[in-house]
């Protein structure tokens, strides 16, 4: 197809053609277009079907606040819904499809529901669809979600890349129109530093669609010469393509920059977007107007557009929308969309000025005191019905109508953080009321639409943000250029017994307010949320300040009295996967290796997620088939010989200073004060309400030197803790702390010959044979030959236990050396599974019984809380509901039928009684089979569970309808007495 | 030229990205190297004697310890501040592998330090488009981050320290080093994006 | 009183809609009240309804200071369950759920209730096995759960990231009754019913202080003059502190936060239920328009501007976006902020005040929408009969000092991190 | 927003952690009659100002300072910034 509504002249590289398709016809517009302008250049007007009625819609805007003109962009995993035809930039081979419709854009089946219209006022929804009950979730709902929605999802993974980053300026000049341009001209002059940000792909506004001219030269050329002047300033970033999208706290702005999506793909290794944060000292907000329609019977068929927007077709992208245009205006600025395209040899077959006292026009006939009562041509315009001041009504030919209803300043951002625009009645517009810190309007943002306006209004906010910065400011030169007056009648909607649309996309016409305010909601949010009026992809851009002016004309109040909606962020919608940036999919947060790691990946290790860290969970041998079979060997050969782990992800914080002992009194619930040096010292941590926080040993260097350690899961939250203890509790504690979680590589050594392997590790001049180095002994020693290195006789295992530590860099060296001294006990290194089946049969409390509600009295800790001294928690664990009748004890469980399996997350109810929550008992937190002891074991919390000991319960565990009995008994599963760890 | 860390001790050190040697990566404008050669240690000051302690700096360093924000090279030392009254000390590792003990010898009691060299694996990025990698990773204003600037800040959800050894073109980064692969990656994949 | 049906609305469309009246009248404010409800949010509102509709106390007044509807009611994301872990919690919230099973045809007003399920994922062993505990107690409490592996996720939900995530899908808690409501239509709702049955709403009045004596409370000052009452219920979640401060009480065991909340464009049908993610700040869903919905972590500061921050947006996204990169593409199209009540244990708290006559209902955190039914029921208990409600007898102020604090999350007392 | 740190300048908030209201710095004595009480208050009791509310940050992704930063909470305007240590001394906290 020709582009048969291809004009002369527009800023097109016609040098460079382009192919693209949509809905599978194929067309050819130029570089420089939008798919919206290529298609109307094409003759194509229908690009859209309604969200509601389904109705045929074109585009009303050349721009973002387009609410019609949305499509489906892209194929395959790059399919974009809801995509604006009016921004998107043409690229060979684009394709499109248009969206929300069943059968075809021309035919949509859905259209029905425009027929059954009056049905489907504001609201019914809330009124009906009740009977059946049970009819709501099985048919109404489905139905009315299948015909809802716009476009859809390719439901694939997005294959793009997103980038963050930081920005620094003085000034954060938004929007490169003549006002826009004005202020960065004026900053880049004083040496500020700026940036530049504009939405479009060709910065100037409103200047590329418009036929003024500045000094000598048109709109265009004294952009592009602006902007190859601030290109050359090393003092200036432009950010074309780049949407401002919030401006949130002191001075902080969100970004978008679409970087790739005037292309086919992305560049490999190159973002789709990058979301910028902008740090600013000030900004200007130079963001423009934004034209708004006058609401008349089928105003929203394909053709009827905004005049500037008509005017910018012609213009910027040498295209109409049809052969024969009309005009319909309330103010000045609409019959210059009838001169331009007159000058471009558009036939103008109207203009319809609903003001009897407008200014007179030449070239086309020219109707005062007239409106638009209509509008022919259910897929595209055919012609309109005017009623004339005489008050009879004449039917007049025309494609394309273009319609002002003045214009409003685009006050979005300066409503982000709350602020209210106030009302203008010279220009029948809200304009920037309270500000956001740091921030001055300027332009058509403030309401000075004349582009003389625009220019000065730029160059004095910017010289009044660089002051309140103490620069000083060279004022730039500025051209001549118009200066009209604002002359505008308002003109909302022009009474029809038809529908006249105000929301597009929501479908949402005078006859719905009238029928909100009818119903009470009278209050903008009531009608908003009402009729979803302003609720659809363009935020209602277009609509809502003429949804508020239809409200104050029914409640008899003036537009300001009725209210306002504030806008929030973001300014234009923004794809999630911008928001994240580069942490999505398995880049969501960062790993933690141990030092063990490249070792256990050799080893066949299967890993598993602790919190940041990839831990060894077990290393499968040949021959095993299943988990089990692994964690029962290297649990069993532990015991039976030598295992070893890696425990480097237990947090280390290094405590020194001469109050070192003093503050670890303070930290723990039990003494540190008395510990000896060379010793270590199990240490219980509450939070200031009693809860258990953390717990782990304290090691001894000396006087003045302890080595703390956490579980892994609280080391970050447990150094914080110490810190506010530090700073902010006890200030003068001579007590320095860091942590040195990752400086060391420490292995659990753990089984009978853990003492013979470490000896062929240890260097020889340091003795650790049970008498020098006993059970809860520590020192700093030498291993391998001189290397430094840390030992500790600590067990988690409840075997003879040892934690080796050595500088990280070493920790591999160490664990192939300890395998190789370890080979005739055949020593093996085991996973974290291994680790917790012992614990358990060791009766050690880990995460699932620190689980943030339990005290020291549910630990069967009690006795640890030291009352003779102040430290964190121990007071409020004296309240009454922490020591009642039927607290939780920690016990452990086993199953009366050895063969029975044991669940975390069971309940224990006591036989006899029915299974519900009256009767609940407790709960099981951990379960493992010992391969020690042949059956399933189990720790968990019961009501007065210590003593308790021997009866029998029964474990429900109703989610999966299984329950088997238990018997409780002591949580020290192996050695009891802790012979083997002492030996 | 074979890396001395890699003869100084028994046993046989890897890298904080688990290799031999380190790993250097070069894009239009950047290198980023693996940096395996520093020994780290945290100083933090005592309290009640100041004036001791700054005495001690000074003779032991040969200069004064920097201010907030702010690093100091004398010798074979570089000093960076990390906190208040807190600095962590730079130094060769094939001759000061046991840096502690080394300052402890010029503190006494007048500080506690620690060993850190371990805690943490860094990367230097040399050339002109750092700055515009690291506009993608930090939200620091490097721009006006000067020679000897040093700042802890967080890159890709990584608490790091950044020091700028000459404004423009030189600066290294430290992470945790059990997370070096990530930091690397994210390194890298901005100067890819970048660059 | 004028009922609302599908033959009513197509009578109406007959008759171009003439005979729609106001949902609820506009009343002017009478001297005296029984009982005065400060708040027309939904359990201001709701409390009003049960007054009127349970309790026999038609001589109720609701007094909001906008428009109703206008608090966390109006912005939220929507979301209904029963899946609390702790008994002080599980009985109230099955209470609310089962009102809300039944809430349409009893105020006559369609809130889109829809069941479609609540699905928590889990992320390791341990998840799993608190929330096989969670489960359980919810079955003992007679409450529907499902404890589903990864295969019973993947039939539920195939389009997640189980290929390729930081933290791999191990299986998760499935609600079936859970889901989502229209949420304004919750407040229109009651607030009609509690119109026809007597109660006045009183909008753009807001109070300004409380007259009090010899330690009874008497009334309040409002823009709109004195207004006597016997009673006074504070339901201002949000302003509890600004509220409770003009009566002379300036401490209480809550700090304001703000929540964000975001939509984006409308989609074609893409999820089935509401989706949690137990490894990130991420839970959503699909509105009947076609919105996602979605949420994640508080901003985490004090604070009483309705809005947020980037970090949080981002943190939110990243969420999404590591779950379930499908949605990469689609557009966040809003953004809003709600004050949320952080209370010291994440818990509520309906109660009496030491001032005699004055009741105070607040507390809620991010968890008020599930609990507006039973929220507004054992508010209007305890304003009736001066006894809690047997599902909220654990909801006191003095259990902080007791010792009996209901921490679902087990972050103890800071409210940022319940 | 952005928090001036006193020894930094101004800092990201992103690089720090929220704590809460300023008076957790005052933990009262331990061995003081009725201690339960004035440690629930302590713990428990919020003023929840709607304005100036001075509060504690923790600088966890920067030098490990705690803060004391007065701002308003119906504008997010910051006024001041301290040193946490130093405001526990002049408030009288030692050892």
């Amino acid at each position: 197809m020709s582009q048969k509504n291809r004009l002369s002249g527009g800023q097109l590289n016609r040098s460079k053609p382009l192919n693209f398709t949509f809905d599978g016809a194929t067309y050819q517009g130029y570089e420089g277009d939008t798919l919206a302008s290529a298609l109307l250049a094409n003759g194509v007007r229908l690009m859209g079907r309604s969200f509601k009625y389904h109705r045929p819609r074109g585009p009303i805007s050349s721009g973002s606040e387009e609410p019609n003109a949305i499509v489906e962009l892209r194929q395959g995993a790059r399919q974009e819904p809801n995509t604006r035809a009016t921004i998107a930039e043409l690229f060979e081979g684009l394709s499109a499809k248009s969206q929300n419709h069943v059968g075809s854009l021309k035919f949509d089946f859905l259209a029905i529901n425009d027929r059954l219209s009056s049905f489907f006022a504001a609201g019914f929804y809330y009124k009906t669809f009740m009977w059946p009950k049970a009819f709501w979730e099985k048919l109404y709902e489905p139905m009315i979600r299948r015909a809802a929605g716009l476009g859809s999802l390719s439901m694939q993974d997005d294959p793009d890349a997103y980038d963050k980053g930081f920005l620094h300026c003085d000034l954060l000049v938004i929007g490169a129109g003549p006002s826009g341009l004005a202020a960065a001209l004026t900053a880049a002059r004083s040496g500020a530093r700026v940036i530049l940000a504009d939405e479009d792909f060709t910065p100037g506004g409103r200047l590329n669609s418009e036929t003024f001219t500045l000094g000598d030269a048109s709109g265009a050329d004294w952009a592009k010469s602006a902007i190859a002047e601030l290109s050359s300033l090393p003092n200036v970033r432009i950010l074309t393509r780049t949407v401002v999208i919030g401006s949130f706290d002191h001075g902080i702005y969100g970004a978008l920059e679409r970087v790739s999506d005037h292309i086919a793909t992305p560049a490999s290794g190159k973002p789709r977007q990058i979301l910028w944060r902008i740090y600013s000292q000030r900004a200007v907000l130079a963001a423009g107007a934004t034209e708004r329609p006058i609401a008349f019977k089928n105003n929203d068929r394909p053709g009827v557009m905004l005049a500037g927007a008509m005017r910018a077709y012609a213009n910027r992208w040498a295209a109409t929308p049809g052969q024969t245009v009309a005009v319909f205006t309330n103010n000045d600025d609409g019959l210059r969309t009838a001169s331009d395209l007159l000058a471009k040899g558009v036939k103008i077959s109207a203009v319809i000025d609903s003001r009897a006292d407008g200014p007179a026009f030449q070239g086309a006939e020219h109707l005062r005191g007239a409106v638009v009562t209509d509008a022919h041509g259910r897929l595209g315009l055919s012609s309109i019905s005017v009623k004339l001041a005489s008050g009879e009504t004449r039917q007049i030919t025309a494609e394309a109508l273009g319609v002002s209803g003045g214009w409003n300043p685009n006050v979005h951002l300066t409503c982000h953080q709350r602020g209210l625009p106030v009302w203008n009645a010279d220009l029948a517009a809200f304009v920037p009321g309270t500000l956001p810190v740091g921030m001055v309007v300027a332009g058509a943002a403030n309401g000075r639409l004349s582009t003389a306006g625009a220019l000065a209004s730029g160059a004095e906010a910017a010289a009044e943000a660089l002051e309140g910065l103490g620069l000083t400011v060279k004022s730039a030169d500025l051209p001549q250029a118009e200066d009209a007056p604002v002359r505008v009648t308002p003109l909302w909607y022009v009474p029809h017994k038809g529908r006249a649309w105000l929301d597009q996309q929501n479908d949402v016409t005078v006859k719905d307010v009238k029928l909100a305010h009818q119903e009470g909601f009278r209050s903008v949010e009531h009608l908003k949320r009402y009729t979803t009026m302003g609720m659809a992809t363009d935020q209602g851009k277009t609509s809502n300040i003429s949804g508020l002016a239809v409200m104050a004309e029914m409640t008899g109040k003036s537009i300001p009295e009725t209210g306002t909606t504030i806008y929030r962020p973001p300014y234009t919608p923004v794809p999630i996967a911008a928001f994240a940036g580069r942490s999505a999919g398995a880049d969501f947060r960062p790993k933690r290796l141990t030092p063990s790691h490249k070792w256990a990946a050799e080893q066949g290790a299967v890993f598993v997620e602790v919190g940041m860290w990839l831990r060894a969970q077990w290393f499968p041998k040949a021959g095993e088939t299943t988990w089990r079979q692994s964690v029962d060997r290297e649990v069993l050969a532990t015991r039976g010989s030598v295992g070893i782990c890696d425990v480097t992800t237990l947090g280390k914080i290094d405590v020194q200073g001469p109050d070192a002992a003093e503050f670890l009194n303070r930290i723990y619930c039990n003494p540190f004060a008395k510990l000896g040096i060379g010793k270590v010292r199990y240490g219980l941590m509450l939070r200031e309400d009693g809860i258990a926080m953390d717990d782990g040993t304290t090691a001894r260097l000396a006087e003045d030197h302890f080595v703390t350690t956490t579980t892994t899961a609280n080391a970050v939250g447990v150094y914080r803790h110490m810190e506010f203890a530090r700073q902010c509790l006890w200030p003068d504690l001579d007590v320095q702390i860091i942590s040195t979680t990752e400086a060391w590589a420490q292995f659990s050594v753990a089984g009978p010959n853990a003492r013979k392997l470490l000896q062929k590790i240890v260097d020889p001049e340091f003795d650790i044979s049970n008498e020098a180095f006993p059970y809860m002994g520590c020192g700093e020693i030498t291993v391998c030959g001189g290397l430094r290195a840390r030992l500790f006789r600590i067990s988690f295992s409840g075997e003879l236990a040892y934690e080796i530590a050595v500088p990280t860099r070493y920790g591999d060296g160490l664990v192939r050396a300890m395998m190789e001294a370890g080979r005739e006990f055949n020593a093996l290194v085991y996973g974290t599974e291994a680790l917790g089946v012992m614990r358990i049969e060791k009766g050690h409390a880990a995460g699932n019984e620190l689980n943030g509600t339990t005290s020291a009295l549910n630990l069967g800790m009690a006795g640890m809380v030291n009352k003779k001294k102040d430290s964190i928690g121990s007071t409020l664990s004296e309240r009454e509901g922490m020591n009642r009748e039927g607290a939780y004890n920690l016990v452990g469980f086993q199953p009366v039928d050895a063969t029975k399996p044991l669940l975390g997350g069971m309940h224990f109810i006591n036989q006899g009684a029915p299974a519900d929550a009256k009767n609940d008992q407790g709960y099981m937190t951990s379960v493992a089979f010992s391969p020690s002891l042949g059956h399933s074991i189990g720790l968990g919390y019961l009501k007065d569970g210590a003593a308790r000991k021997g009866e029998t319960l029964r474990a429900v565990n109703p989610l999966a309808g299984e329950e088997t009995l238990v018997k409780v008994v002591s949580a020290h599963f192996v050695d009891p007495e802790g012979e083997r760890l002492r030996g | 030229m074979a890396d001395p860390v890699l003869k100084m001790s028994p046993l046989k050190p890897i890298t904080q990205l688990g290799g031999d040697l380190p790993r250097k990566d070069s894009f239009p404008g950047l290198t980023i190297t693996e940096r395996t050669d520093t020994a780290l240690a945290s100083l933090s000051a005592r309290q009640g004697k100041p004036a001791e302690f700054h005495a001690a700096a000074r003779a032991f360093f040969g200069f004064d310890l920097p201010a907030p924000a702010r690093s100091a090279t004398g010798g074979a030392y570089t000093a960076i501040w990390t906190g208040p009254e807190q600095w962590f000390i730079e130094a060769p590792f094939a001759t000061h592998e046991d840096i502690a003990p080394i300052l402890k010898r010029g503190f006494g009691d007048s500080a506690s330090i620690t060993e850190q060299t371990d805690g943490w694996g860094g990367f230097d990025l040399e050339g002109e488009g750092a700055l515009s990698v690291f506009e993608l990773l930090s939200n620091l204003d490097l721009g006006k981050l000067p020679s000897g600037g040093a700042s802890r800040t967080v890159i890709e959800h990584l608490g790091c320290i950044l020091v700028c050894r000459a404004a423009g073109k030189s600066y290294t980064v430290y992470g945790g080093r059990s997370s070096a692969a990530s930091l690397h990656h994210a390194l890298m994949t901005a100067a890819k994006s970048a660059l | 009183m004028m009922r609302y049906s599908g033959f009513k609305v197509i009578k109406e469309a007959l008759t171009g809609h003439k005979g729609w009246t106001p949902a609820w009248r506009d009343p002017e404010p009478k001297k005296h009240y029984d009982i005065i409800i400060i708040g027309g949010g939904g359990h201001g509102l709701a409390t009003a309804y049960y007054l009127a509709k349970i309790f026999g106390k038609a001589n109720v007044a609701v007094l909001e200071k906008g428009w109703i509807g206008g608090g966390n009611v109006g912005r939220n994301t929507t979301i209904i369950r029963s899946n609390y872990l702790l008994d002080g919690n599980e009985p109230f919230y099955e209470f609310s759920m089962k009102l809300w099973e039944n809430l349409e045809q009893d105020f006559n007003y369609n809130a889109m209730v829809s069941q479609r399920g609540v699905l928590n994922l889990c992320h390791t062993d341990a998840q799993r096995d608190a929330f096989r505990r969670r489960g359980n107690g919810m079955r003992l409490n007679g409450v529907d759960a499902e404890l589903l592996d990864q295969e019973g996720v993947r039939k539920l939900a195939p389009f997640l990231n189980f290929d390729n995530a930081r933290f791999p899908i191990k299986g998760g808690l499935l609600q079936p009754r859970g889901g989502t409501v229209r949420h304004d239509a919750v407040a229109w709702g009651y607030a009609r019913g509690a119109d026809q049955r007597g109660v006045d709403i009183i909008q753009n009045c807001e109070v300004t202080g409380f007259k009090i004596e010899n330690g009874k409370v008497l009334g309040v000052e409002t823009t709109r003059g004195f207004i006597g009452a016997n009673k006074i219920g504070c339901a201002v979640a949000g302003s509890s502190g600004k509220v409770m401060a003009q009566a002379g009480i300036h401490r209480l065991p809550i700090e304001s936060h703000v929540l964000q909340a975001f939509v984006s464009e409308g989609l074609k049908p893409v999820l089935p239920g509401v989706i949690t993610y137990g490894a990130g700040h991420f839970y959503v869903s699909q509105s009947d328009k076609g919105g996602l919905v979605f949420g994640g972590d508080i901003d985490g500061y004090n604070t009483y501007a309705q809005r947020g921050n980037l970090p949080v947006v981002e943190d939110v996204c990243e969420g999404g976006m590591s779950i379930m990169p499908m949605i990469g593409r689609a557009r966040l199209l809003r953004i809003w902020g709600g004050i949320m009540d952080m209370s010291m244990d994440g818990s509520p708290i309906i109660d009496k005040t030491d001032i005699d006559g004055l009741y105070f209902n607040g507390g809620w955190c991010y968890g008020g929408f599930k609990a507006t039914p039973a929220s507004g029921w054992c508010f209007a208990h305890l304003l009736a009969n001066d006894q809690p409600h047997s599902v909220a007898t654990a909801y006191r102020f003095d259990r902080f000092r007791k010792g009996l604090m209901i921490d679902e999350k087990g972050m103890g007392a800071q409210p940022n991190l319940h | 927003m952005i928090i001036n740190h006193p020894l930094l300048g101004p800092r990201d908030s992103q690089e720090f952690v929220y704590l809460g209201d300023a008076n957790l710095i005052d933990r009262p004595d331990w061995a003081a009659e009725g201690a339960v009480d004035t440690f629930h208050d302590y713990l428990y009791q919020r003023t929840n100002p709607a304005g100036l509310h001075q509060e504690l940050w923790f600088h966890e992704q920067g030098d490990r300072s705690w803060l004391v930063v007065t701002r308003n909470t119906l504008t997010h305007e910051i006024t001041k910034v301290e040193l946490a240590r130093d405001v526990a001394r002049a408030r009288g906290r030692s050892k």
